[in-house]
Order: structure tokens, then C-alpha cells, then sequence
């Protein structure tokens, strides 16, 4: 049993505050993503639970035991640091043993552990050598692989894959969730890559300028964001937002158009629809194309409605000339509506 | 076994022959180390203080003694054994009317020359009666002929210079040391010794043991302890002569160095350190030290004739210093106390300021004088020979 | 400009830059040498010839003077003295030194100027006006004329090398190697033991030298505490200036060359051994 | 353990040995520079500063750790850079230049002197070269110039690799990647040095110099050797007081001065040479 | 002119070869890409341009001169490291300005470049922190402001980008790239992130195992990569592999259908497909689902065909269960073939 919860956690750096009020249940066996902007206090975060930091205020349960007075090699944990923290005088093989070592496994047993785990991150061939002799990849491939050695009851990762190939970042993923998923580890995962929470997460959490804006699941998040920011950082490219005026009657004015929206008494909403919900069609908001950008499989028009910046995502198969005008379909239940003040998602 | 705890005879070679041949004879094992005056003095003040230690013979010159607390030190009159001399014993009460240390050897201070520079010796002068003219005309010879000035004097940091003033260039020239200080006879005196140092190897400021410059050639005629200077004799016996003391105004002054045995009353085994003093002063003894340190019996013995060169020729000096027509004995000053450093150092200080920064020798030795009558006046000591004698504290005149 | 030219400009500078430092390097370690070399000239040469002029520039090889020295009474005992006193000194400060360094280097505490000024205060006060009421001590307390008494005074003068040399050192060392340890199952002090000191083995090294020349050469505290056990040095040195001029540089060369064998045999971890990179 | 008593514990030992080995015996010292056993007087001060040796010691002094110290932490710099770099045979140099440390300041007085006496290695050399037609008298009081210089050298020489050693150690623990990001943009291997090295080093540097200067104040057997008694310095005197003249209290005072004086440049070093709170690797 | 010219580079570590006969030509104000899996060699070979590294043979010319022996500061290169290299004892500002300082720019330039180029990566109120005070992120941009604030002929860049969040990266490459135009500045660029290397490529040289298997413009390198290596590297999820026989007269057997190829003599092909090229038809190949992971807009169906791992992704609108048989067309003029021997592209 390793549930976690943050309660109240807040840090602050001199006058700098890093973190405020969070508050967060990650249940036992949970796969917990952190998503957030650069420097929103995700790093932050992972070293409060570790231990390594103390929170300001607050308090952090693990399995049920306080653990803030409990240093770090009491809490259960194992982490793989933003910038790796390999030993430099170890081996690879040496440092992935490193913390079986620290709990007197038998020899085999630390040489049958970190074979495995070595073999998992593809780093089976490199061993012998010393971190000054690996690549920036194998380097993080040993801070991941000398964490999951350690099969602890949490594991706390900080972009663990974020100097990895696309293919082999792929791989991983699906290995990690297996090991962590067989060894029934509650796992926080700091990630910047949304393919990557997407697919990995039981459920995500939005830090936004050191708070927590949105927990709740990877489908949950995408669709449903519950703040304006959630929206615009979630999906890449983000969510596209244009101003909404009441029309009266749930109705809305949207650049020229109207359509149907929530019955609210705000005079002014702001409408959103990620760049994939559109298609062309000869009715719809009209746009015009300014950079057409390849993706392989699609094409990503970056558009003009009105002076805002509005993306689609279309079929590669269309050809779209920069100046063409477009006329873009939303589809009607991903259209999402915020609250222009609160910034909050209005029903 | 007794520890000897020295000053005397540290030179590792002079250190072990006292081991060797010396201590050797005494029953008991007797470690023998000799040491710093700083190591030295520290060890015993901290076997006193804590009242317990295994110090168990102190070496040591009679300035060595003469600071300690005389409490600190047995009795050692009822040994019966005493130096031949009543000077030396009266010495060794320290002002006291105990024995505080028994005289254990003694030494003086000599001239030495390397044989190359007998041929520029004036004319006319006797190189065993010298007189302080003749020296500096001599000395400027061999400066003039070789074109170095080659008078060697023990003046760094170890050297024994302050003997020089207070032993032989005073006497000589005032007959006295306290009284006279500041004497137009010292004036006299320190004018004649700048002469001299003009012919005097400029880095006698770094020269402590003449021996080595003797041998090496830096310097050719010099003044220093006789042990200081036996390397040369004993290494090289064929090219050098010894020699008195110059004379001056008011005849040859000399000093004699002594050197005592004293039982510190931390000692942990006093009959054993009792024995030891006891044996230390046999005649046997005696001559075996003689050969090994270069300092004279205190007790009267035979010398034999197969005596190390250094010693025959220092021996010979002496005697001929002692028994010139116009020797002016003079004695270790006395009644100094833990005083004996200051006294030196208002010596020392003129000599630096005087000679080697040519400051005023009238001044300077109207300002030192102070000093000096306030170390008198502080210690209470009497003047002792050449001074006439006073009753009270020395005055300074 | 042709190619040719811009390709061989550098490469004369980098020759001559080569060059400069080659020779460089020559003359520093000449300038070492030399001196050393002219006492082994002393060492290996008769009286006459220690005080003849010209000196020779090729030792002659006459083993007279270290002869006298094998034959010394209590030689062997004395360095056996001079290295356990040496050896025990270089354990403890480092023992006692190193934790102290790490305080200073990772925490800030109240007293922590305090602390240093103390450190600072051993360094710089004359050892031989302490030596009385050390003596004192030692006697009143069976230290007295100990291996181990006299390895704890060196200790106390080697202390503020140790602490000093670790602190600096310890700051180099990235905070997250130690972190990383303590969240893979570490304690503070496991941490410390292996990770943070292999790391520091230079800093270890440089104050183990420190510790055991600093106790290799020093005289008036043993000199004044050691009388059965004394020292090598204690023994030697202490009467060398006394000592005809032959003796004297023998003497010196003898003690010289325990210690050169010690820093031969740790030079090497005076290096850090693995480049620190903070990724 | 708790992060706040943890630095206490640590320095605990190190307290210990020196409030037992250096504190006590130093207030038992210290006190007798303040009085004569009854009350409190700076009588011994009064005394050890008007001694008309004391400016000059004092001068002596200062200024031989101001030539000394500055060109024994460049040279040190220079060679410690050099072997650091130094890809074959950096042992071997490194071992060379630190064989001066094995040498006590009594040997080297004695090794130097042996230079610079008349009869000594360098009139020999001089001579044989047809530079001096006779050996020349360079330790003289004639000429302070040289003997000064001859001290100085001896003490650079002698004393050099105590900041070499320290400055290697901590030398090589600057990360390399630095030095890279540095050449890249465009730093030359002396712009390297001063911008990457020198801060970097800071800590070491700080350690260093401390204790260099803190030696060099107390510099003695040196000088003894080669100045005689030309060269008065502080600690020659405080010995005399303490061993000569059996002035225990004078002698603890000259210490107590020593001390202050070492302090307050140890002061301004650590000043100078701080390192900005954040600006940590 | 800051053309870079790379001939015949080798480079070993040890007995380990990690560079192998690199000839790469980079025009003038080229943007070039490199790809290839964690370890391949794309750090060592821009250490290697840079002077940081000296190749153990073979030759790098730029702007028409040799500069094998020239020292990195002559080379008027700037480089943005892996491990970010900020130096730690400076403040941002000092770190952004110390290749200006280094150039001796006037005090009023320097501080006016640094602030441009802070702004541009959005740490200008970070200039007075040391770089022990910043988030991963945070210290990731001011080693990027501390190239660009040099205005260098040439800027390599490793990983520039790797720890910030989709959106700040999404704005960042933008300015990069605007910047690095207006400036003729010729870039070397090394990524995992194939959105990124297809957006901001001129060109993109994959790399595998110390040699350079295609240089080509990103269309090119997606559509049609060279070889099996490229293939199943560059898309992600990467292109499916299925074995093909020859069935004659340019047919091909394919998991029981009969497909149109090229025609060769070979006995065997590789067949392959990306996964965005298939849509479900009634008539095609014929997959089991196994994993369904939702994408955003999309779905990932991770199928089985034959045993072999099959990825396909359809719209999110498509319910698909595992365990669900699917009738997968290929859009025939996606298929590519590989020769399985050489595994090079048969045309
Ligand atoms: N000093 C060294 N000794 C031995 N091998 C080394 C050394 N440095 C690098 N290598 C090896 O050379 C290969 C290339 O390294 P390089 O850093 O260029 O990889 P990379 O392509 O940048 O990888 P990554 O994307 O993981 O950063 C790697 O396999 C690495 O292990
Ligand atoms: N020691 C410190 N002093 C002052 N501010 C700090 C310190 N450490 C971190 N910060 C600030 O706290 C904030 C949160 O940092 P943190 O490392 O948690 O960010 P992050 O979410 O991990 O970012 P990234 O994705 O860039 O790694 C950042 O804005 C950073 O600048
Ligand atoms: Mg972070
Ligand atoms: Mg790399």
C-alpha cells in the first residue's frame, strides 16, 4: 500500500513562492503524470515527496505514515533526477547497484537485478563504463534503470525519457508501465511530452505557476479541460480559443457566426476547439491560411480569424495554399467554453 | 635507567660519544639527550609543574641553573663530590647555601687561525700575546693581502657573541662589565671593535659555529667557544693554531665556561641520578667528556697524552691565556636569575645597533644602560670580577 | 587569405605554445630539484669535501656520513616511532577533519564563523608556547611520552589542514550525487562514505600528506613529549644545527626521504579521477 | 538525524580536540600576556612593542609574506593549471614539485644556505662560469638586498606546493564541461583561467592563502638560517622571549600580536574571496 | 558563408568506433537536423565541429577554410550543450553575456543582446539567479540565450530544447528558427522530437551506429526513407514491417493478400506501411487489435498480424475494442518495399 497525499504543501524559495497549497491523492498502484510550464515547480514537487526538500508548510503521507521528518532513504522511495546524478566514480553496472547494495542484497541477486533492469533500458552492453564515457541518452537510461532496480514502493521520475529517440523513448514507455504495473509501484511521472502522458497516465495532473489546476484522467484532461490553461497547455498544437459575445438564448456570436453554446448570464465567453475537431466545410467559421507546416500524416494550417492565431489540423491529403481562405466546420461536441474572468470552463 | 636531559654536548657526533664512551662505564643504562634550550626547559618547567616526571640528571650551563627556581633543584651537598675550583663551587650555590648543581666541566673562549694568515701578522707581535691593535692590524693584513675581510665572529643567531663583550672585549678594555658599561672606556672599547669588524667577514651575521668557516676558508682568525672550534683542530690539525685572547688597556680579559650536573626534585629514581652525578665526576670520566665535548675537567686529573688534537691545542691556549702576565680573569655572571637572557640581550642589542646599524655608540650606550641597571636592580645581584665589588645590586655607572 | 596559411598559422602557435610550456615544465622541476640535488651532493661527499670550495657538482659518493647515522643508537626505533606517530596522526585528522568540513561546506549553523575562527586560531598560534601546559597535561594524564600523545598534539596541528582542504573540496561536489544517494537507500553517512568521499579522494590525499609531513617534521612538541619513544625527528633534527656541517645535510637528507617515499606513494590520487559532470 | 543538530555533531570531534589540545593550554598561555598573576594589564604588550626590534621584526615580517605569498599563489597557479592538463608523465611532475613538502623549514634553511654561503653552490657555479672572478659574500649585512632575496627564495621554494597541493585537489574537481562552454565562447586558454578556473577554484584558493599566510607569519627556521640575525621577523623574537629571556608572558604577547595579524588578513582574504550564496556548483 | 563541410570523419573512444566515415555537406544558413537513436554519435560529431573533440581522422572545413586545427574559440561557432554547461559561479545574465564579454562588446551591447535574447527565451526576469536557482527548464533556455546571444556563423545546438513543456517549445522553435534566419546563421540541430525535426529542418541527416544513412529534406526522409533503418525510425509510432513474397509479374504475397510492388528479382521484400496510411476498409489486411490508446484526436490501435506487431492510427471517432479483428487498406501509393538483405529502399 502506497498511496500518496500532499496536503496543504507549499514551498517558497527567499521570496520566491515555488509551490502553493497543493493538495493531491495519488492512490496506491497509480500511474500519476505531472504535466506543467518550465519552472511551474514540478521538480519542486518530486523533491518534497522525495525528501530532498523541505516543503514550507504542508504535510506528506505515504501508505498511510506522515513521512515529512522521515529522511529519504526511509520513505520507500527511488527517483530519477532531472540531470541524472550518476555516480561518476561508479560503474554503470556499479550504479545501478548502488541501492541494492545500501540494503546488503546478495551478490547474485544485485548481479541478476540490475542485468535485467540494464537489459529493460538497452544499456545491458554498456556496464563496464563510467558515466563520463556514455551518451546524454545512456546516461539517463542509467538514472532510470538504477531507480527501478530498487523495485520501491514509489518512484519518482523527473522526465526520465526526455533525451531519448522517439522509437526507443516509445519502447520504454511501454516497458516502464509494465515493470512499474508487475511490481505494483505507485509511480509520479514528470513529463513534457504529451504523447507520452497521454498514453502513459492513469491520470494527469496540471501544475500551473505552482499550483495544481486539473488531476483527472489523461481523456478527461484533453477533452474537458477544466481551466483555460489547461486547454491552451494541453494538446499540441493547443486549443483554440476567440472571443464569444451572448447572442441571447444559448446562442453565441462567434467571428460572425453563431452558434450554440451554454445558457449562462455572462455577456462574454470565450469559445474553444482544438485544432483536429474542424473540418472543411462550406459552412463555418472563415479563416485564412498564413504557414502550412507537413507533419507526416496531416498538415498543420496556422490560420488568421478575425487577427487571432487559430490552428487546424487537416488530412495531409488536402493541399491549402498560405492566403487561401478557409471555411472550418467545429464539431459541435468538442466545442468547449471558458469563462473569460475566472478563466474556469463553463458548462 | 636515568635520563640525562642535556644541553650540553648536542652535536650528534659529541652526543654519541657521551653514549658511547662516556655513560657507557656507569652501571645503570643512562639515556642521554641532549636538547634545545627551548625543548629543554619546556620539558623540565612541565615535570615540575606536574610534580611528577623522568628527568632524572639535568646538563646544563650555569645561566641554565641560575634561572631556575633553586627549590627545583636537590641539594647536592652531601654527595661529596665537588669541582676542584671554590670559584666554580661557590657558583653552583646560585646565591644559595646549598650546592644547586654540581660543576661538571668547564671550557673557555680562544682565538684560532688558520696557518695561511700567520704570515701577515705585524711585525713584532706575538701571537700568544696579542694585543686588540695588533688583532685589528693583523686582521686588516689579510684583508688588504687576500682582498676579504677574513676575521670570523659568532654572530648569528647561536653564536655566543655576548661572551665576547661581556667576557673579553669589557675587561680588556674597562675592567669591568657592569659598572663600565657605558664608560668612556667602553666607548673606547666598542670604537676599537668597529676597527675590527670593519676587517670581519660580513656574513659573520649567519656564523654560529667558527669551526666551519674556519675550514672552509671563510674566515682565517676568529673567536668562539673552544668546542666550537674543535672540528678544525681534529679534522685538519696541521692548519690551524690557537691562541689567547687579545689584550687591552686594562690586560687580557677572559671567562671561563662552566658547565654543571643538577638532580631535578621530580628525578624518579634519585639514588640512581645520585650515582650518576657521583660518576660523572670521576677523573676517569672526566677525560673520557674531555674527549668527547671538548670541556675541561673540573676536578683534578692527569691528562693523558693521547688527547685529541682540538684539545691539545685548546688546552694550551687556555693555559697561555691564563697565565700571561696580564690576564684579567673574569667569572659568569651571577645572581641573575631567569635575568640571564636580558642580560645578554643589552650586549647583543648594542652590538646590532652599535656595529651593524651604526647607530651613535655614546647614545646607544646611555640608552642600554638602562636596561641593564634595571635588570641589576630587579635581580639584586652583586658585581662579580673584573667589577669591584658592591654591596646590593651591582650599579651601573 | 589561402587555406594553407590559415591552417599552419595555429599550428606554429600551438608548436611554440608547446614549446613554451614543455619548457616550463623543465625549469619548475629543476628549480625543485636542484636544491634537493645539492643536498644529496652534501650527503654523498666527505667533511673535506662538504666544506671545500668549489663545490663539487657530482656527488662523490662517499657513504661516510650516512654510515655515522646507521650506526646511531636507536635509529630504527625512532622511525618506527616517527612513522607510527605519522600514520596515526594522518587517521585522525582525517577521521576527525573531514566530517567537520562536510559541516562547513553543506550547512549553515550558528557558530559556523565561530568555528573556523577556532580552526584558524590552531593554525595560527606558535605550537612550542603551548608546549608547557600540553606537557603538563600529558603528564598528569599517562599521555606523556606516547606514540599516541604525541599523534594527538600533531593531530591538533594537522586538524586545520584536514577541515579546510575537505571543505573546500567537499563545495565542489554536485549537492545531487549525494541526493541521489540518499533516495536510493543511504544515510547521511553512507552517503558521505560512497559517494561523496571517493570524490574528494584528491582533497583526502592532499590533506594526508599534509597530516603526515606536518607530524613527519615537527620537533619542539616531540622533543618535549617523547623521551623513550622519541621520534626520527625529535631525535635528528633537533641537533643537526649543532651538528658539524656534514652530519647536519646527512641528517637532512635522512629525514628527507621517508617523507618523499610516502608522497611518491599517494600522488596519484592527488588527481580527481573521474571527470564531475553535473549531467 | 535532524539537519539542525547533524552540523553540531559533525564538528563535535574536532571541537573536542581542540578546546582539549589547543583551547586550554592557549587561555592558560594567553593569560599570562595580560598580567602578572594579579589583574588584568597590557603591560607585556607595552613592552614586547616598544622594543626597538619589534617595528623591525614586524616590518620584516609583513613584508616577506607581501613578496612572498602573492608569487607562491601564482606559481602555484601556474602549476597546478600545468598539471592539470598535462596528459603523460603528470605524476611524475607533480610528485617533483611537491617534494619541497616533505622538507622541514629547518632542512631547507640548511639546504638554501648551502646555496648562498660563500663557499656555497652558487659562488661555485658563479666562479666556474667566469662570472665572479672569487667567491662573493652574499648573505652579508652589506647587502639586505640579497639576503632578503635569498630568504625569499628559500621560503617560495620551500613553501610553494603546500598551495600547489591544495590547488591541484581542487583544481580537478572543476568540471570539465565548463572549460568546454568557456572555449567554445571563445574564452583563450588565459581568459579561461581567469574566468572559469579562479571563481571555480574559489574555495580552494580561500583555503590556500589562509594557510599560507597563516605560515607565513609565522615564518622562522628560514630566516634563522639564511638571515642570521640581520633579519629579525616576529616569530624569531617570540621565541627569544619565550626561550632566551624567559619572559613567558612577553613571548605570549608577540604571539597574541602574531595572531591578530594573521586574523585580520584571514579576514580579508575570506572577504575577498567569497563565494556568493547560490553561486555553488 | 558558413558552409560546413565534414569529410570522411572517424572517430574512436578506445577500441569503440563511434564515428565511422561522416561526409556531410551543410550550406550556408542551412538548418540541418540530426536524428538517430540514443548513443549513435550526433553529441560527439557536433564536439567534433566544434573542436571539443578532435576526430581521430578525416577532416571539418567551414566557410571554406580547414579548421581541424583550430581551437574552438577560433571557429566562430557557438554551441548549446546536452548538459547545458551554464556556468554555475555566474549569474543568467553573466552566463547569457559571456561569449560578448569574451568579444569585448561594449558594456551597453552586451546588455542589450542579453536581453534580447532572455526575453526571446522567456527568462528575463530570471537574469540576476545563479544557475543553482533554476528549473530544469529555465537553466535548459539560458544555454540556448547563451549561443544565440553570440550571433555565430554557425550554431550547434544538442537537445535544445528536450526539458520544456509542448507549448513553450512549440513558441520556442519558432523564435529559434526566426532568429537564426534573420541572422544567416548556419545550424546544426540535434532533436528526438520528430515534430520538431520536421518542422524546422531545411534538411535532416539521420544517423545510425556512427555512419550517416540519409540526408535529405524531412518530406523526403518520412515518405521515403532509405533505408529499413530510417523507416522504422522516423515517424512515430514508426512504420509497419510485414515480409512480402514474391508472387511474380510485380505482385507480392502479403499476410495472405496479394499486393501491387516493384519488380525485382528478389524472392523476398519487406512490405511497409506508416500507421496513419491505412484506413479500415472491407477488403485489406487483416489485424487483431490488442491495445487501444487514445491519442488526442486520435487513436493508436496496436494490432497483430502473423505474430508481428502491427500499429495503425485511426480516428479517435472509431471505436475499436481489443481483441477486435480489423480489415486494414493501405493507400497504395504510401507503400514503401525493402530489400531484407541490404535493407536499403527497392524503387
Ligand atoms: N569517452 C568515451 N569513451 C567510450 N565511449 C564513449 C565515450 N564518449 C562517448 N562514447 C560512446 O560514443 C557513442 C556516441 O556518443 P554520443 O554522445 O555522440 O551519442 P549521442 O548520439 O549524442 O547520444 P544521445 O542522444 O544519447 O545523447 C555512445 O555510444 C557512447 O557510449
Ligand atoms: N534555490 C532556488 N532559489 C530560487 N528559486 C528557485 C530555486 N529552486 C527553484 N526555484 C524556482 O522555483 C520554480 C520551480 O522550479 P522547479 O525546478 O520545480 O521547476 P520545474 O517545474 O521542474 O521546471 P522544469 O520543467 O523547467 O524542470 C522555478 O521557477 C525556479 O526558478
Ligand atoms: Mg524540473
Ligand atoms: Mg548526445
Amino acid at each position: 500500500m502506497a498511496e500518496i497525499l500532499i496536503k496543504n504543501v507549499a514551498k517558497t524559495f527567499g521570496a520566491y513562492q515555488a509551490l502553493q497549497d497543493i493538495n493531491l491523492t495519488i492512490a496506491d498502484q497509480e500511474f500519476m503524470v505531472l504535466l506543467g510550464a518550465s519552472g511551474c515547480g514540478k521538480s519542486t514537487l518530486l523533491r518534497i515527496i522525495a525528501g530532498l526538500e523541505t516543503a514550507t508548510s504542508g504535510e506528506v503521507w505515504i501508505g498511510g505514515r506522515r513521512i515529512d521528518h522521515l529522511s529519504p532513504k526511509d520513505r520507500g522511495i527511488a527517483m530519477v533526477f532531472q540531470n541524472y546524478a550518476v555516480f561518476p566514480h561508479l560503474t554503470v553496472f556499479e550504479n545501478i547497484g548502488f541501492g541494492l547494495r545500501m540494503q546488503k542484497l546478495p551478490n547474485d541477486e544485485v548481479t541478476r537485478r540490475v542485468e535485467r533492469v540494464a537489459t529493460l533500458m538497452h544499456i545491458e552492453q554498456l556496464l563496464k563504463r563510467y558515466s563520463g564515457e556514455l551518451s546524454g541518452g545512456q546516461r539517463q537510461r542509467v538514472a532510470v534503470a538504477r531507480a527501478l532496480a530498487m523495485e520501491p514502493d514509489v518512484i519518482l521520475m523527473d522526465e526520465p525519457l526526455s533525451n531519448l529517440d522517439a522509437l526507443l523513448r516509445m519502447e520504454m514507455r511501454a516497458e516502464l508501465k509494465g515493470v512499474l504495473a508487475e511490481s505494483k509501484t505507485t509511480a509520479i511521472y514528470v513529463t513534457h511530452d504529451q504523447v507520452e502522458a497521454m498514453s502513459m497516465a492513469d491520470r494527469i495532473s496540471v501544475m500551473h505557476q505552482g499550483k495544481i489546476v486539473q488531476a483527472a484522467s489523461p481523456i478527461e484532461v484533453y477533452r474537458n479541460p477544466s481551466a483555460e490553461f489547461v486547454a491552451s497547455f494541453i494538446g499540441n498544437p493547443p486549443m483554440n480559443f476567440l472571443p464569444a459575445n451572448a447572442a441571447g438564448d444559448g446562442k453565441w456570436q462567434v467571428a460572425g457566426q453563431t452558434i450554440d453554446g451554454p445558457r449562462t448570464n455572462n455577456a462574454a465567453l470565450k469559445f474553444a476547439i482544438r485544432p483536429e475537431d474542424m473540418s472543411l466545410a462550406d459552412q463555418g467559421l472563415v479563416a485564412t491560411a498564413k504557414v502550412v507546416e507537413p507533419l507526416g500524416a496531416h498538415v498543420l494550417v496556422t490560420c488568421e480569424i478575425d487577427g487571432t492565431i487559430f490552428r487546424v489540423i487537416l488530412d495531409s491529403e488536402t493541399t491549402v495554399q498560405p492566403g487561401q481562405k478557409l471555411t472550418l466546420a467545429p464539431h459541435s461536441d468538442r466545442v468547449r467554453w471558458f469563462d473569460p474572468d475566472t478563466t474556469f470552463a463553463v458548462a | 635507567d636515568v635520563l640525562f636531559w642535556s644541553t650540553q654536548a648536542k652535536p650528534v657526533e659529541e652526543a654519541q660519544a657521551m653514549r658511547e664512551q662516556v655513560l657507557s662505564g656507569f652501571g645503570d643504562a643512562v639515556d642521554y639527550q641532549p636538547n634545545d634550550g627551548g625543548p629543554w626547559l619546556t620539558r623540565l618547567n612541565a615535570e615540575l609543574q606536574a610534580g611528577s616526571g623522568s628527568i632524572g640528571l639535568l646538563g646544563g650551563l650555569h645561566g641554565d641553573f641560575s634561572a631556575m627556581n633553586p627549590d627545583d633543584l636537590v641539594d647536592l651537598g652531601d654527595l661529596g663530590v665537588t669541582s676542584a675550583s671554590d670559584t666554580f663551587n661557590n657558583l653552583a650555590k646560585l646565591g644559595t647555601d646549598s650546592l644547586q648543581y654540581i660543576p661538571w666541566m668547564q671550557a673557555s673562549y680562544i682565538m684560532a687561525a688558520s696557518k695561511k694568515a700567520l704570515e701577515y701578522l705585524p711585525d713584532g707581535a706575538d701571537i700568544d700575546a696579542l694585543s686588540y691593535d695588533q688583532l685589528i692590524e693583523w686582521s686588516a693584513n689579510v684583508h688588504e693581502a687576500t682582498g676579504e675581510p677574513k676575521f670570523g665572529f659568532p654572530a648569528g643567531p647561536k653564536g655566543l657573541k655576548h661572551r665576547f663583550f661581556q667576557g673579553y672585549l669589557y675587561p680588556s678594555y674597562t675592567n669591568g662589565v657592569v659598572r663600565t658599561f657605558a664608560s668612556d672606556e667602553a666607548v673606547v672599547a666598542w670604537e676599537k671593535f668597529r676597527e675590527l669588524w670593519e676587517h670581519t667577514n660580513p656574513a659573520s651575521t649567519n656564523f654560529s659555529f667558527m669551526q666551519e668557516q674556519l675550514i672552509s676558508g671563510e674566515a682565517w682568525i676568529v673567536f668562539d667557544h673552544t668546542s666550537r672550534l674543535a672540528q678544525a683542530f681534529n679534522d685538519m690539525p696541521d692548519d690551524f693554531v690557537a691562541f689567547p685572547a687579545p689584550a687591552g688597556p686594562t690586560g687580557r680579559g677572559f671567562m671561563p665556561v662552566l658547565a654543571g650536573v643538577a638532580i631535578p626534585r621530580t628525578a624518579p629514581d634519585m639514588d640512581a641520578a645520585k650515582a650518576l652525578v657521583a660518576y660523572m665526576l670521576k677523573p676517569e670520566t672526566q677525560i673520557e667528556t674531555l674527549r668527547a665535548t671538548n670541556f675541561f675537567p673540573v676536578v683534578d686529573v692527569d691528562l693523558p697524552d693521547d688527547l685529541p688534537a682540538s684539545v691539545q691545542a685548546a688546552g694550551a691556549a687556555v693555559a697561555k691565556m691564563s697565565g700571561s702576565a696580564d690576564a684579567n680573569p673574569g667569572l659568569l655572571p651571577a645572581g641573575l636569575g631567569d635575568k640571564g637572557g636580558d642580560f645578554n640581550r643589552v650586549f647583543v642589542d648594542a652590538f646590532e645597533r652599535i656595529v651593524l646599524a651604526r647607530q651613535d655608540i655614546r647614545a646607544v650606550l646611555d640608552d642600554q644602560k638602562g636596561q641593564l641597571a634595571a635588570i641589576m636592580e630587579e635581580t639584586g645581584a652583586p658585581c662579580w670580577a673584573p667589577d669591584a665589588p658592591s654591596d646590593g645590586a651591582c650599579p651601573v655607572e | 587569405m589561402t587555406d594553407a596559411a590559415s591552417v599552419d598559422l595555429p599550428r606554429d602557435t600551438r608548436k611554440s605554445g608547446k614549446f613554451l610550456y614543455v619548457s616550463a615544465v623543465v625549469l619548475l622541476c629543476a628549480w625543485v630539484i636542484v636544491p634537493i640535488y645539492f643536498l644529496m651532493i652534501n650527503t654523498l661527499s666527505s667533511p673535506e669535501t662538504v666544506t671545500s670550495f668549489p663545490k663539487p657538482l657530482f656527488p662523490e659518493f662517499d657513504l661516510g656520513s650516512l654510515k655515522f647515522f646507521a650506526g646511531f643508537a636507536g635509529m630504527l626505533a625512532a622511525l618506527k616511532n616517527s612513522v607510527l606517530v605519522a600514520a596515526m596522526t594522518m587517521v585522525m585528522s582525517i577521521l576527525v577533519g573531514a566530517p567537520a568540513g562536510y559541516a562547513l561546506s553543506r550547512f549553515e549553523f550558528r557558530g559556523k564563523g565561530l568555528f573556523r575562527l577556532l580552526i584558524l586560531l590552531t593554525r595560527a598560534f606558535p605550537l612550542p608556547l603551548l608546549a608547557l601546559p600540553l606537557a603538563v597535561m600529558f603528564i598528569r594524564t599517562g599521555l606523556d611520552d606516547t606514540a599516541f600523545g604525541l599523534a594527538l598534539v600533531h593531530t591538533t596541528l594537522a586538524i586545520p589542514f584536514a577541515v579546510l582542504i575537505t571543505f573546500s573540496l567537499f563545495s565542489g561536489i554536485p549537492i545531487e550525487l549525494e541526493e541521489a544517494a540518499w533516495t536510493l537507500g543511504c544515510t547521511r553517512l553512507t552517503a558521505f562514505t560512497k559517494v561523496v568521499l571517493p570524490l574528494i579522494l584528491p582533497g583526502i590525499t592532499a590533506s594526508a600528506i599534509f597530516a603526515f609531513v606536518i607530524s613527519w617534521n615537527e620537533v619542539f612538541a616531540a622533543a618535549v613529549l617523547t623521551i623513550e619513544n622519541r621520534t626520527l625527528t625529535a631525535f635528528l633534527l633537533q641537533n643537526l644545527d649543532t651538528s658539524p656541517l656534514h652530519l647536519k645535510f646527512a641528517g637532512g637528507f635522512i629525514l628527507v626521504v621517508p617523507a618523499l617515499i610516502f608522497i611518491f606513494a599517494v600522488r596519484k590520487y592527488l588527481f580527481a579521477m573521474w571527470g564531475i559532470a553535473n549531467r | 538525524m535532524n539537519a539542525r543538530i547533524l552540523p553540531y555533531v559533525l564538528i563535535l570531534p574536532v571541537t573536542i580536540f581542540l578546546c582539549v589540545f589547543f583551547l586550554y593550554p592557549f587561555v592558560l598561555v594567553a593569560q599570562q600576556a595580560f598580567g602578572t598573576g594579579s589583574g588584568f594589564s597590557l603591560e607585556n604588550f607595552r613592552e614586547v612593542v616598544s622594543y626597538w626590534k619589534f617595528p623591525i621584526s614586524l616590518k620584516n615580517t609583513l613584508l616577506l609574506a607581501a613578496a612572498v605569498v602573492p608569487i607562491q599563489l601564482a606559481l602555484a597557479l601556474l602549476m597546478a593549471t600545468m598539471v592539470n592538463r598535462m596528459q603523460k608523465g603528470r605524476d611524475l611532475v607533480l610528485y617533483i614539485w611537491t617534494i619541497p613538502l616533505g622538507i622541514s623549514d629547518l632542512a631547507a634553511g640548511l639546504i638554501w644556505l648551502a646555496i648562498f654561503e660563500q663557499s656555497g653552490f652558487l659562488n661555485t657555479m658563479m666562479s666556474g662560469l667566469g662570472i665572479v672572478d672569487r667567491p662573493v659574500n652574499l648573505l652579508s649585512y652589506q647587502h639586505p638586498g640579497v639576503v632578503f632575496l635569498a630568504i625569499a627564495l628559500a621560503e617560495i621554494w620551500r613553501a610553494t606546493a603546500i598551495m600547489l597541493v591544495i590547488l591541484v585537489a581542487g583544481i580537478g574537481l572543476i568540471p570539465k564541461e565548463y572549460y568546454e562552454a568557456a572555449e567554445v565562447f571563445g574564452a583563450s586558454p588565459w581568459k579561461r583561467f581567469l574566468r572559469i578556473t579562479l571563481p571555480m577554484l574559489r574555495p580552494s584558493l580561500q583555503t590556500a592563502l589562509v594557510l599560507r599566510v597563516i605560515l607565513a607569519f609565522e615564518i622562522f627556521a628560514v630566516v634563522a638560517a639564511l638571515g642570521g640575525t640581520l633579519f629579525p621577523v616576529l616569530m624569531g623574537e617570540t621565541y627569544a622571549y619565550q626561550f632566551d629571556l624567559l619572559n613567558n608572558g612577553a613571548a605570549a604577547a608577540m604571539a597574541l600580536i602574531i595572531l591578530a595579524i594573521s586574523i585580520a588578513f584571514t579576514l580579508v582574504i575570506l572577504r575577498i574571496l567569497r563565494v556568493p550564496k547560490g553561486a555553488t556548483i
